[in-house]
């Protein structure tokens, strides 16, 4: 269907290009005219990134998932020397591409009414952002997805700096600092790959293809590569112990901000492991896979027995993501297919389910402008609608079968007992605690006498919020059922990777 | 020997001159002291042979340089305040990395040819430094020459832009002014209104 | 003879213009000064993209003392240019502080003569004569505003440390004078290949010291915050692109030139010079409240930066010096348009706190200048991030990954400052109303942000560039 | 698409109540519509399963369902399937029928409730998880009705969200449940890994050929099915409240009465037991695990009878009497004999529903007054509730006469448990079975006790409580009473009915679904029994035995019968339970002074131990909840702000910052530090280049 | 006693440190800064004339250059000596005195 047109390309840019003409309109708007494009920009926006939605579902209709392989590749010349414009996508990113397409119009929806200032902005950095995270998961090259990664900083420093809650200063600058310091190092790593690239290979490249297919990475310099790797990967999962900007992060931000940090920006650490780490430093990564495993456990369990004592709704939530996040690595670096495809299928579910949290904390913020747990209570007094949508999220976090939580946490399990035991109960003592925190949060917040006096007569859900929780809860219940939708779709490349490793692995790298 | 004899006075001389331009307490006595020091160098200059540089160290520093600096230190009139106890009080350290750096520079510069002692190579007696100079000072030379001259003119440039100062309110012959006068300039022609007074 | 005049036209018109100008700027209109400048701007212009319109011709010129080629055409252009833009942004603010005299023009143009010598120099002695001939219209230009205590202190300051360094650097050019018997960089080089002595290393050592201090490297770096700090502001803006270009351009020729056989001996030097840089310039400005002295930490961090290709001493790594150079002189020609257009009721923008909420009050330049951040930053897909990418790669490429890793970790520290501007202007309230600022300032900042912005990596213009940058380069070698 | 029928409806019937009954949508469909949809479609269900039950018990085979696809990732496939047979028909007639009776109960019990379609969702809710459960034919889906009845248990022990004690207990339930959960999973995960498969026919089949494989766990080495065995069982633990894992149900008694009697008595509970049964080929292949689970069970039936001695909530009582039940039925899954717990499951859950919902009358006559000190005589109040209780707690107590086919249903099961331990243990040489039946031989007399203790505190005697409410207490409506005669009729000829089905010619009944051949079970048939069949018995005959009538028809056969007072004993136990209670509760002021004496004196220590259910739950407080809140706070508050950001981050930018001061001062403004610096430079450098060169 | 190359290169050295020396020592008078620099400069052309004198000709050896370069060195210190007073002339009007002490305004 989409032999004859760049759709990546597109699907990419569309949205920057809908931000460019928000901004350049809003250049030759008046001051009544401004006022007018505040209230229009969310319609705007939402169109952009519906459109966005559509290409990317026919994408994803279009894509053969019985290929390995890269499909709608597109190639242009760039910047020469090796580093050219490459794009193309596998079953490891169509899915992320989609999630990316599918949480941002929900974003953008649940904005326009919890944003009191600066409408047009906010949407301007919200289509720039979904054109860099789009652009990550399509890019071959890996300049180019050096490119899209590191961008993402911006418009989100942006978003949580401006729009975000009190202490927000401190927590845009520990957002950027801490993930730009974990990319720098990748980027000397990429640099040291393409150096290398031009010594194995006669001419340098970063076509992500050539690079996983026929660079040899000596053994000693794959281990520094890998952490080099590691270090950005680890920042964005993030991974403990490099995981404290996130929750502050995550309090600071406002509502849209958080789902999309949670939903998609923490993915790309995990995309990162499978597209790079795995394929380009086989034996690195099975050499120091136990260090990611303890990592993983540590997170898990360590994240949500602090995820248990948070007095903040929010840092709640972002512990817990921690720790889900934890069973994403452990699940990736058991190279074994359950294990990847569940790290893959809990990143997917994960972005459904903690964007949908955020959003829950989003509705009640918008009306209490406050995410202590100890304000609420009794909430399900007068929100009986608001406390069903976030008992099946929570349920889903918690893990519970039948939710999308619990496919990617089983798979996970399984994939890493088969490399060890000990790894599996530690994480499966996360299921535990899950459950732990998950349920005092709703216990606190939705059960319970209702006695605060402020909260008397909150409104429930309105339309809009119905709008953006239902399709989360649908895909929470729908991916839960039937999760062939995703492993079909990822099964064949998953495969190949393994395959690819097992080869490269079996032969000592050389 | 007498080369040698010349030579230990007049380095002597220098040293210890340009010392006491740092040590002196009146800037005055530094700016004499510095005059002391260019003539040593333009002595030593000449037990080189480079007669035509030792004149011009002596014209151009002496004559022109030095006289600047009197002028403004002169001009300027600081005070003479004690300078003794911020000089000792510094002294250790700065006469450590003094020290330091010169044991580096003899050692890199001096030291490499103290080994073997190297004389004043004999120039061809029939050109004197002076014509040697002009063979290549407009020839090899020219450009940098130029630019050299532009450099002059940056300087003069820059002396003018920093000091001079146009005074408001002061009245000034001007010659070419007055010989430019007209009756047009000189005379205002006013048809004065009856009864309305100029103004 | 003709042969020099051919090569050398643009610097002699430079000078028969400047001299001209001058000449006509000394009469007592009150508007020549205005005149003078258009004239100056349009006749860097035309230095600019002259050796283009001639066909980049090479050869030496002044019997070898200056050597034209495809590097001193491409780092001129960017002189050119951006002395230009320096010109143009002064104008209103010269006129505000009723500075605006036409001898700045006329010493713009004589500095960048200097610096053009500078970057053609073939000989120890035309460098001299260029630095000199740069140097004495900088000092004059920092306290051009001489009734300002900050900025004749800030003259006097660049003055005397300028001497120093200029005895540092004729120090070293007598001594590998005296141990190679020429100041030709041919002949040095030959004798260099031929075996260095230590005679000829310590004085490029010394040599490099005082060229050190023209691109504030450290330890040579601390006039530079005063002296950005007190000069006028569009001076401040003109010293921190074009003579750095200039030296930067300078060091580089001496050390594939003459000092090419002995790169051991000098890469020590210069990753001395680039580490303590990136890290004094990084950390020194986090504790900066002028944006003016945060510039000059900013630029000596970035020195840093530009000299780690350098110390590949490859011919991808001059290349990736002159790619980040050009990209950082566009950035700073940038970020100084910006400021200058911010006038607030008391005066100029100098405090970071000045600029709090501009994002509210100026949307379109807290856009522009925080692009310039992100891109100073290296953020992707802003230009600075290229200009890194292109600089690093090649130290890389010359097993100096160590050193890039330092860079970067140095360009974190650095992003902490950056980001406070980018916070200031952001996130938090306004408190100054903004004067309407003229348009060429407009222009020249959206221009340069055009540049930074990444649509400029076109492949069109990216490869193409990149081959000009590379025959320039490879000039060298 | 019969059992398409019996497992969705009721999912259908939550559905629609929860989503249209309920203020979710506004409450479009009304109380009762959503009332009478969840209940009709429930007996629907509970209709078609006992065909289903009579058409399976009677011999038809019926193959795999499969409904969807589920999880399909390498090797490890599971659906979403309906494996039928006997065991998975005997669950459905038990989840079924029960459900259906205590939805139309809950009618009544409710009335005074203002969200009942959220409560007939959450019990429909309930009961399709459990279906999912008994009918799945993998242990992924399994796992799914597994948690899923754990979380239709957690919301409806939370169904009065107001009341802080029951969200604690709600948590509590989901949280234990977890723990046990865990061990489920990584069950599981240990037969991915042996078997590479999932699916109850794939597994058990291949159970033979890796019998010997071991398999390293934490750090031991383990044989692979006892491993396997052992990890299920702590899923069936934590689901089936057994020692260690038990503290739950008593709290979940917080819960609506209904909830109690449907969930935490006659299904979900018991869904432990059934785990183990439909893994019996596994345990058959387990001897140590076996053995574990009957010291277990055994040791649960003695503790919580003796916790329920001293109990005065009505419900309590109840409920630890359910938890020593449940030991039973392990032990006797323990020992073998899955055939007897499965029967014993059987018979429980009427029993027990019906003690449950009579309580549950009781209460609802009470105003909801629970603790038993301030009841007293109500008989009279409410008499049909008092003659089903009477049923039920005959039917517990296990009365009936031995040896012929005459009692109340726990009569035939529990002492099928009782002799099947004594079998295990005498004939079988099993150390585990000897206890477990004495265990149960002594937990036998005080359930008689507290049972009995229950009924004369409740109904006899004076009244106790406040005048008000007795005045007002009445005999239930008929929705509540229909329900009670049902189950009455269940608990009173369940047993006699079935017995011959379970436990009689069990091969015809079970299908292989249990495993009723001898041979392999080590721990049951030692050498000796071998020797001693296959000697005295022509093996044909013997397998043809074995075959129809299970290890325990054979050995009753063989033995003609246990000695008489292996079959007396228990009845005995009864009535001397009877009687002590009869004793303490009915003679001269009865409860009365009881209640009065422990006021006084704080009753004896033993008293207090048994009040506080042993102090377990304080032990957990202490260690498990206070432990994660200070290991919560510690990783926060020291781990993460102090250490990893005290030294990450903000330690950084401390230090930076800190530096960037030191190098403004060093940048001091004056001309002389500046040259100096410079020159320190060029003197530095120059050393540098020449460190090597020496000079 | 042969007064040989090394020698005039000792001389030049001292001067040259005692110029270095000077300006950091110095606290009271920037005109001594100054001067300093003169200093140095002028121990640069001791180093250039020495150097110069001794030098054979031939092999591509300039002994001529190091004349010129020091005549050039000439021009220009005076050139920065006009310049360096002028600005100090701007300096002391604005501030009133010169001491070094008090140059630092600007610092950080």
């Amino acid at each position: 269907m989409f032999d004859s047109i760049p759709i990546l390309s597109l699907i990419t840019f569309i949205p920057l290009v809908g931000a460019l003409i928000l901004a350049v309109i809003s250049k030759f708007a008046g001051e009544t005219g401004r006022e007018q494009l505040d209230k229009n920009a969310p319609r705007v926006a939402l169109v952009v990134s519906g459109v966005v939605f559509l290409l990317s579902l026919l994408l994803t209709f279009d894509f053969d998932s019985a290929k390995a392989g890269f499909q709608f590749i597109e190639e242009y010349p760039w910047l020469g020397g090796g580093i050219e414009y490459r794009m193309g996508v596998d079953g490891i990113s169509i899915l992320f591409i989609l999630l990316t397409a599918f949480l941002t119009p929900l974003c953008i929806i649940a904005s326009a009414t919890s944003v009191k200032s600066r409408m047009l902005e906010y949407m301007v950095a919200f289509l720039v952002l979904e054109t860099l995270m789009i652009g990550v998961f399509v890019a071959l090259d890996l300049v180019l997805f050096y490119l899209f990664f590191e961008a993402v900083l911006i418009p989100m420093f942006i978003i949580i700096g401006v729009w975000g809650g009190k202490n927000r200063v401190y927590a845009s600058y520990k957002f950027f600092l801490y993930t730009l310091l974990g990319s720098v190092l990748m980027l000397a790593a990429i640099l040291w790959i393409y150096s290398h690239s031009g010594q194995q290979l006669g001419s340098p490249t970063t076509d992500m293809r050539v690079l996983m297919s026929e660079l040899k990475i000596p053994g000693g310099a794959q281990t520094w590569l890998w952490l080099a790797f590691f270090a950005s990967f680890a920042v964005k999962m993030p991974m403990w112990p490099v995981h404290t900007w996130l929750p502050d992060a995550h309090v600071e931000a406002p509502t849209a901000g958080s789902v999309i940090l949670a939903g998609i920006l923490l993915k790309l650490g995990g995309y990162g492991f499978l597209r790079f780490s795995i394929p380009m430093f086989p034996n690195a990564s099975l050499e120091l896979a136990p260090i990611i495993f303890w990592m993983s456990i540590i997170a898990i369990i360590y994240t949500s027995l602090v995820a248990y004592r948070q007095n903040d709704i929010k840092k709640l939530i972002a512990y817990s993501s921690v720790a889900h996040m934890g069973f994403v690595t452990m699940g990736i670096f058991t190279f074994n297919t359950q294990g990847i495809q569940g790290g893959i299928y809990q990143m997917l579910s994960h972005g459904v389910i903690s964007g949908a949290l955020f959003f829950c904390v989003g509705v009640i913020y918008d009306r209490m402008h406050t995410r202590e747990i100890s304000f609420y209570g009794g909430l399900v007094k007068h929100m009986p609608v608001y406390a069903a949508f976030f008992m099946l999220f929570t349920m889903a976090n918690v893990g519970l079968p039948g939710t999308s939580g619990f496919v990617g946490e089983i798979l996970t399990m399984v994939g890493a007992y088969q490399v060890s035991p000990w790894i599996a109960a530690g994480a499966a003592i996360g299921m535990i605690l899950s459950a732990m925190y998950a349920l005092h949060l709703y216990r606190e917040v939705i059960f319970g006498e209702q006695t605060n006096e402020k909260l008397e007569g909150i409104a429930d859900m309105t339309r809009r919020e119905w709008i953006v929780l239902a399709p989360l809860a649908i895909m929470t219940i729908v991916l839960g059922v039937y999760p062939a939708l995703i492993t079909d779709v990822t099964s064949a490349s998953v495969e190949n990777l393994i395959a690819d490793f097992a080869t490269a692995t079996a032969t000592g790298g050389e | 020997m007498l080369v040698a004899i010349s030579f230990y006075l007049l380095a002597a001389v220098a040293i210890a001159a340009a010392f006491m331009v740092v040590a002196s307490k009146n800037p005055v006595h530094s700016v004499m002291y510095l005059i002391l020091t260019f003539f040593s160098a333009a002595g030593l200059f000449i037990l080189l042979g480079a007669e035509f540089l030792a004149l011009l160290i002596v014209m151009v520093y002496v004559g022109a340089v030095a006289v600047l600096f009197l002028f403004v230190v002169m001009m300027l009139d600081v005070d003479f305040v004690e300078m003794k106890q911020g000089f000792l009080q510094y002294l250790p350290v700065g006469a450590l990395v003094g020290v330091v750096l010169f044991i580096e520079m003899f050692l890199v510069g001096a030291a490499y040819f103290s080994g073997e002692p190297t004389t004043v190579v004999e120039r061809d007696p029939n050109v004197s430094n002076l014509e040697a100079f002009g063979e290549v000072l407009y020839t090899e030379y020219a450009g940098m020459f130029e630019a050299a001259g532009l450099i002059l003119l940056v300087a003069l440039i820059g002396a003018v832009v920093l000091t001079l100062r146009e005074r408001e309110g002061v009245r000034k012959q001007n010659i070419l002014e007055q010989n430019a006068r007209t009756r047009a300039t000189g005379v205002e022609h006013v048809d004065i209104e009856p009864g309305q007074g100029i103004g | 003879m003709l042969q020099t005049i051919s090569l050398f036209a643009p610097q002699l018109l430079l000078a028969v213009t400047a001299s001209l100008l001058l000449g006509f700027g000394v009469s007592k209109d009150k508007d020549r000064s205005i005149i003078v400048r258009y004239i100056a701007v349009g006749l860097l212009i035309l230095f600019a993209f002259i050796g283009l319109l001639l066909g980049q011709p090479t050869g030496e010129a002044f019997k070898g003392a200056l050597r034209v080629d495809n590097y001193s055409h491409y780092v001129n252009m960017f002189m050119g240019l951006s002395a230009a833009a320096a010109l143009m942004f002064s104008k209103s603010y010269f006129q505000t502080e009723k500075l605006d005299r036409y001898e700045y023009s006329v010493l713009v143009l004589y500095a960048v003569l200097g610096m053009s010598i500078m970057v053609s120099a073939n000989s120890l002695l035309s460098l001299y004569i260029g630095i000199e001939l740069q140097s004495l219209a900088l000092y004059v230009m920092a306290a051009f505003n001489r009734d300002s205590l900050r900025a004749s202190e800030a003259g006097l300051k660049y003055f005397v440390l300028g001497a120093i360094s200029s005895g540092l650097l004729l120090y070293g050019s007598s001594l590998i004078y005296g141990f190679t018997g020429s100041l030709e960089f041919d002949r040095i080089a030959q004798v260099v290949s031929e075996g260095a002595t230590p005679g000829i290393i310590a004085g490029m050592v010394f040599l490099l010291c005082g060229l050190a201090f023209k691109i504030s490297a450290v330890p040579f770096h601390m006039w530079t915050p005063d002296v950005y700090e007190g000069s006028p502001t569009p001076v401040t803006g003109f010293f921190s692109a074009a003579p750095k270009f200039a030296a930067m351009a300078l060091i580089a020729r001496l050390v594939v030139g003459p000092f090419g056989d002995i790169v051991t001996q000098w890469q020590q030097v210069i990753i001395v010079l680039a580490v303590l840089s990136m890290f004094v310039g990084a950390i020194g400005a986090l504790a900066q409240t002028n944006v003016k002295r945060l510039m000059a930490y900013s630029s000596i961090a970035n020195m840093g930066y530009a000299l780690v290709p350098l110390a590949a001493g490859t011919v991808a790594g001059v290349k990736g010096m002159l790619i980040f150079m050009s990209i950082y002189v566009i950035t700073v020609i940038g970020i100084f348009a910006c400021i200058l257009q911010m006038r607030i009721r008391n005066g100029m923008v100098e405090q970071i706190s000045d600029l709090s909420g501009l994002s509210k009050s100026n949307k379109s330049l807290a856009i522009i200048l925080s692009l310039f951040m992100f891109s100073l930053m290296g953020i992707p897909p802003l230009l600075g991030f290229f200009g890194k990418w292109f600089a690093f790669a090649p130290a890389v490429e010359a097993n100096l990954t160590w050193l890039v890793v330092l860079a970067l970790i140095a360009s974190v520290i650095g992003a902490f400052y950056y980001l406070r501007l980018v916070k200031t202007m952001w996130f938090e309230q306004p408190e100054n109303e903004f004067v309407q600022a003229p348009k060429t300032l407009r222009g020249l900042s959206a221009i340069s942000v055009l540049l930074v912005f990444p649509l400029l990596i076109l492949p069109f213009i990216a490869v193409r560039s990149q081959g000009i940058i590379a025959l320039a380069a490879e000039s060298l070698f | 698409m019969l059992y398409h029928v019996i497992v969705f409806a009721p999912l259908i019937g939550a559905i629609i109540a929860g989503l249209a009954g309920t203020r979710f949508m506004g409450g479009k469909l009304g109380e009762k519509p959503s009332m009478i949809i969840t209940t009709g479609l429930l007996f629907l269900s509970a209709i078609l399963s006992w065909y289903a039950f009579i058409k399976i018990g009677g011999g038809h085979k019926e193959p795999d369902v499969n409904v969807l696809r589920w999880m399909d990732v390498g090797n490890m496939k599971a659906n979403w399937a309906f494996k039928i047979d006997t065991l998975t028909a005997v669950m459905l007639v038990v989840v079924n029928s029960v459900s259906a009776l205590v939805h139309l109960y809950s009618w009544g019990y409710m009335s005074d409730d203002n969200y009942k379609p959220r409560f007939f969702a959450y019990l429909s809710l309930f009961t399709f998880a459990m279906l999912m459960l008994v009918t799945s034919n993998n242990f992924i889906q399994m796992f799914f009705g597994w948690e899923g009845v754990g979380l239709a248990s957690y919301l409806l022990i939370g169904y009065y969200y107001k009341k802080p004690s029951a969200n604690a207990a709600a948590i509590k339930a989901f949280v234990t449940n977890r723990v046990g959960d865990v061990g489920l999973a990584l069950g599981v995960m240990t037969i991915f890994l042996v078997f590479g498969s999932v699916e109850f026919d794939t597994v058990f089949g291949a159970i033979a050929e890796n019998s010997d494989r071991k398999l390293p766990f934490l750090g031991m080495e383990f044989d692979a099915i006892e491993l396997i065995a052992a990890l299920l069982f702590i899923g069936a633990m934590g689901k089936s409240a057994q020692f260690l894992l038990h503290v739950w149900l008593p709290d979940a008694m917080e819960g609506p009465t209904p909830v109690s009697a449907l969930i935490h008595a006659a299904t979900m509970v018991t869904a432990g037991v059934f785990l183990v049964c439909r893994a019996s080929a596994i345990y058959e292949a387990a001897p140590i695990t076996s053995g574990f689970i009957t010291v277990i069970g055994a040791f649960t039936a003695f503790f919580a009878a003796t916790v329920a001695l001293v109990q005065n909530d009505i419900k309590r009582v109840i409920a630890y009497s359910t938890c020593s039940q449940l030991g039973y039925m392990f032990f006797a899954a323990g020992v073998g004999a899955y055939s007897a717990a499965m029967f014993h499951l059987f018979t429980h859950a009427f029993f027990k529903a019906l003690l449950f919902l009579c309580a549950g009358s009781v209460i609802h006559a009470m105003h909801h007054e629970q603790d038993m000190r301030k009841m007293g005589g109500i008989r009279k109040k409410v008499p049909l509730t008092y003659i089903a209780m009477i049923i039920g707690t005959l039917a517990i107590t296990g009365i009936g006469i031995p040896g012929t086919k005459i009692g109340f249903a726990g009569f035939f099961s529990k002492d099928a448990i009782i002799e099947a331990a004594y079998t295990a243990g005498t004939v079988g040489g099993s150390n585990a079975g000897v206890f477990a039946f004495w265990v149960g031989i002594v937990a036998a007399l005080m359930t008689s006790f507290y049972s009995w203790r229950l009924i004369f505190m409740t109904f006899h005697g004076k009244y106790r409580g406040d005048k008000h409410t007795f005045d007002h207490a009445h005999e239930s409506p008929m929705t509540m009473l229909v329900p009670l005669g049902l189950l009455s009729v269940g608990a009173l000829a369940a047993g006699a009915i079935f017995y011959s089905k379970f436990m009689g010619n069990a091969g015809d009944f079970w299908h292989g679904a249990l495993p009723v051949h001898a041979g392999e079970h080590a721990a049951l048939a030692p050498e000796h029994l071998y020797a001693a069949a296959e000697t005295s018995h022509a093996s044909d005959a013997y397998h043809d035995e074995v075959k129809h009538g299970g290890l325990f028809g054979w050995l009753f056969n063989k033995y003609h019968g246990y000695p008489w007072w292996v079959l007396l004993l228990p009845l005995v136990v009864s009535v001397i339970g009877f009687i002590t209670a009869f004793m303490m509760y009915m003679r001269g002021r009865g409860a009365e002074q009881h209640i009065e004496t422990i006021e006084e004196t704080g009753g004896s220590p033993l008293y207090k131990f048994l009040l506080n259910k042993w102090y377990i739950d304080e032990i957990y407080d202490a260690t498990f909840v206070k432990g994660a809140r200070a290991i919560g706070d510690l990783f926060w508050k020291i781990g993460d702000i102090k250490i990893i950001d005290g030294l990450g981050p903000n330690g950084v930018a401390a230090f930076t910052a800190g530096a960037a001061k030191r190098l403004s001062k060093l940048q001091s403004g004056y001309l002389f530090h500046y040259a100096f610096v410079m020159l320190l430079g060029v003197a530095a450098i120059i050393a540098l280049v020449f460190r090597t060169v020496g000079g | 006693m042969v007064i040989g190359l090394a020698h005039y290169l000792v001389v030049a050295a001292i001067l040259f440190t005692i110029g270095v020396f000077g300006i950091f020592v110095n606290r009271k008078n920037v005109i001594i800064i100054l001067m300093c620099v003169e200093l140095i400069l002028l121990a640069v052309n001791i180093n250039f004339v020495a150097f110069s004198a001794h030098m054979a000709e031939g092999a591509g050896n300039n002994p001529m250059a190091g004349q010129v370069f020091a005549l050039f060195i000439l021009t220009v210190a005076a050139a920065e000596a006009a310049v360096g007073l002028a600005i100090l002339v701007v300096y002391f009007r604005n501030r009133g005195n010169i001491a070094v002490e008090n140059i630092d305004l600007m610092k950080g």
